[in-house]
């Protein structure tokens, strides 16, 4: 109990907590699932927006997403070296990725029908996720904060990226300001969902907010994210789908802020609990890409190895 | 004149081509790949390419000079029009065909980019000078997995062995030299293909003896991409490059 | 009134897109089949459910009545236009999906149009009056597979169940009422898909039984193809389809 | 030598020579080489056309390109069972094909590039393959010779359909025109060498004709497809690319007939060897289904024998 008085302490003097640190098995536990998550995250929201490389509908736009896709890729390796300094290995989470143990941002289990979902995915998913990760950038384990604020440079980046292309879809022709329209219909609620449950029925919470892993709860991102966004939409001329969105002068302190519609929790459970549209096709494809590289995974190991002995004999041959 | 106009404006597009398509071949890897440093070096290498096809398609609008743009000559042209090499369109098979098909267009055009580097057209200098480093990498990535597969396990090795096999014979055609190359070589603009093959042969050379590969001894096989003879795949390929512009006809993006 | 013909008009769109997309699916076989055999069977599946499908669209065509053709609405709509179930757009997969796919299909199917040879619609009643011979065929090709592959070797076996196991949750969606079917059902031009379930099991039961395939209790999976929310492959399998169509508008062919 | 002599006035009197009748060993090995290559045809013919299945511009010409590759299949199993009465099995015919021992025709080692290609498949190739077969409806041998008369009734059905893709083409747009007339450059000079070497070169013809196997000799039936073909070419509005054809009223025993220019060999031979465009995807796509394909062949053996063993166990305990 005096360790976790004084590893509480630490905390709450804002020091970072670094890989060699003792610290309490929980809170190693915490944040190995939770960097593990939100790496997984990275790796299988790959596969939504992968899903139109080949279908972008410029060159332009071509070279931004695949730069995008690529961005993820390296996020999710930042953050599997950030895991791994806590001890468990990028192996050992693929596998819980891939057998269903270890979750992932349930949002990706919605699938890319039109290009605007390029879109509304850049500027809605990715919006969220920086709401999510601004706070990230100050968390207590030090690896994971020093990530984050890679991640979140380039994640802003790619906000901006996908509002400009719900931008100039809105400024196009009718079927395209239809399709930008119907993109937002089906990610706006998906998008508030990615905060996670409200805070009455979060079961993490309070002990993540106390270890300074979390620093703002579900509610008040959500808040935060609903007030950034629909003046933003309104702007390009987009309706939110929610008939109980408006202004609230009295909301946050007096600042003002926006009234929102109930959010379907049903629905959110359901994607959650694996029954999602595209749940099975996102493990799929990761389990196929595994699986059909294993051999390629085990020639490189062969071949690293055949290196050392030659390395080494050509050295006892030399002595 | 004319006809050197429509000598360079080819040989832009012919160029634009293989970059495009090889792009478009490479990203279809992306979120897939067998290790995710490879689901970082897909899309990155596909950059690249994507990155200098936008470049050559700009010139080629330039010097086509009928208002059309880098997406027009990308997307809007028929099957037939298309202009690329076959080796870039070959399906991706296999990671060691992937690899395979990268190194041998890399080594291609490392070759082709460093004679463009004292180009007589400025264009292309100027294009050759940023492509030239991009391909030194792809080279290098592309070469470490050949030899990793080739000198790797015994699956590997007869994977690669297999990609060689179905592979080599498409490298002929970038040696191919017709009026097209001869008037541009003649004008300095760009080299004889033909006279690239003792470089191709010292950069592939060494890294097939490490990767423990006989170099084939014979590259003849299907040729026609020049003239827009293309396998079966590409009209597959092109469904899916074409579709937003072919559905969306004038729309900007 | 109005809303009568939407609903017909939506209903049929539902089902000339429900035999379109499985005909492709299945016409992707031809010439890759496991056996000769196959290769015949295939495309006459493919043929039955295209054959269908143009009734369907032709008689759409004339519903709707803004002068739009068959391959108009088969060819030129987005694809959040597209009214298939999610079932007939899956990947083909293996030889036991396929199958297995094409009994799900076929049962329901057979169910449906035999409620649909009294129907109160003409054209509805004479479009039923012909499927119902070929799905009969379907169903018994089908099923002939799912217990010689469900009761054939280990492997198959382990294929077979894979097949149900990925393929079942898809088949929920196919009996979901709405406010279009209960429009026709009370009208008495098509079923209601709900009444349609125990004619379905009725079919399906013995010949799980017979390849030693346990029917899953839940049926519940992916729904949105009816209001136009497909998966990711849909918009992959139109870019094939619409081809010419978006290539060439307006042409004849 | 009384046998060879029995045989072959029986051949001279136009009788059929049936399965189980005596034959010399070289008219059985020159007749399963010949049906065993043309059921090949027919298999790998399928996969140029199915090549456009999923993109044909119509619902009513996908239906026919559908039952037109079906056709073809049928043609192969007719083929591969009268191969089979000669003692031969189709498994393998189909290592021979796999493996490269056994031909096909070397036409279909061409790309199908657009839509006219299909009906230049249709109208050249089938065109051509009838003249081959019409005159092996009356081939000693009767099983092929029956299943050609099925064969031939279809392939015209065919090859008028393709006839038609051509005509609609040649009415209809000016690129639809460009790609008619690019098809049948493409196609025309590989029809004219699926006839076969010139007959002073050809390896087979002298024996195959003296046993009514063969009819007509290669150039023969190639002069009478040239003189077939070009008025419907040229009735379409098509130009066909070659500068030396023309009409020669002396041609034919004064008939009339055209006369056309010389045939690459070259090219030919190339092909042939397996330096054609699609040689080796052709026979890779057929190895792949096969390959693919094999755990079905294998659980449908299986099945049948257990069905067996517990219809016979049925029995026993019945009796």
């Amino acid at each position: 109990e005096a360790f976790l008085a004084a590893f509480q302490a630490r905390i709450d003097a804002e020091e970072k907590i670094e890989p060699n640190d003792a610290m309490p098995e929980g809170y190693r536990r915490t944040l190995i699932r939770q960097i593990g998550q939100h790496a997984h995250s990275e790796i299988v929201g790959m596969l939504p927006e992968g899903n139109w490389i080949t279908r972008a509908p410029s060159l332009k736009r071509k070279a931004a997403l695949l730069a995008k896709v690529q961005d993820e890729g390296g996020h999710g390796l930042y953050l599997y070296s950030a895991a791994e300094t806590l001890g468990v290995s990028r192996d050992q989470m693929t596998e819980e990725l891939l057998s269903g143990k270890a979750k992932y941002s349930s949002i990706f289990n919605y699938p890319t029908l039109t290009w605007a979902d390029i879109g509304a995915i850049g500027w809605l998913v990715d919006g969220a996720a920086i709401m999510n990760q601004i706070p990230l950038c100050r968390c207590s384990f030090g690896p994971y904060a020093r990530a984050m604020i890679r991640v979140c440079k380039e994640e802003s980046f790619h906000q901006r990226q996908g509002y400009e292309i719900m931008m100039t879809l809105m400024r196009g022709t009718d079927e395209q300001k239809e399709m930008a329209q119907d993109a937002l219909n089906r990610w706006w609620w998906p998008s508030l969902m990615m905060f996670g449950p409200h805070d009455s029925d979060s079961q993490h919470g309070d002990q993540s907010m106390k270890w300074k892993i979390k620093r703002f709860s579900n509610d008040e991102l959500r808040q935060k994210f609903v007030d950034a966004t629909v003046p933003q939409g309104e702007f390009i001329g987009l309706t939110f789908p929610d008939p109980d969105l408006k202004w609230n002068p009295d909301k946050n302190d007096g600042k003002g802020g926006y009234d929102f519609g109930k959010i379907d929790w049903d629905e959110f459970w359901h994607v959650v609990k694996g029954n999602g549209p595209m749940n099975r096709d996102r493990i799929a494809a990761r389990r196929k890409a595994w699986e059909d590289g294993a051999w390629v995974r085990d020639a490189a190991l062969a071949h690293a190895e055949k290196r050392k002995a030659r390395a080494e004999a050509a050295k006892i041959a030399a002595e | 004149m004319t006809d050197m106009n429509e000598a360079r404006l080819a040989l832009v597009l012919r160029l634009a081509d293989d970059h495009l398509i090889l792009g478009h071949r490479v990203s279809e890897w992306c979120g897939h790949a067998p290790m995710l440093e490879e689901d970082l070096a897909m899309p990155n290498m596909a950059l690249d390419l994507i990155g200098q096809a936008r470049s050559l398609y700009q010139y080629a609008a330039e010097l086509e000079g009928k208002g059309r743009s880098e997406d027009d000559l990308a997307y809007m042209r028929r099957e037939r029009e298309y202009r690329n090499c076959l080796l870039v369109e070959r399906p991706n098979g296999d990671f060691a065909h992937t690899m395979l098909r990268q190194l041998y267009f890399a080594a291609f055009m490392e070759a082709y980019w460093t004679e463009c580097l004292t180009s007589s057209d400025e264009t292309i200098r100027a294009i050759a000078a940023k492509a030239i480093k991009e391909v030194a990498y792809h080279i290098r990535h592309a070469s470490e997995w050949v030899v990793r597969l080739g000198d790797g396990t015994e699956e590997s090795a007869s994977r690669m062995a297999a990609a060689v096999e179905a592979l080599h014979r498409y490298t002929g055609e970038l040696f191919q030299s017709d009026a097209v190359t001869d008037a541009m070589a003649q004008a300095g603009v760009a080299p004889d293909p033909a006279s690239l093959k003792p470089a191709f042969e010292q950069t592939i050379g060494p890294i097939f003896a490490a990767a423990g590969l006989a170099v084939p001894e014979s590259d003849v096989g299907p040729r026609g991409g020049r003239s827009g003879i293309h396998g079966e795949e590409m009209g597959h390929l092109l469904a899916e490059l074409q579709y937003m512009q072919r559905t969306y006809p004038g729309a900007t993006w």
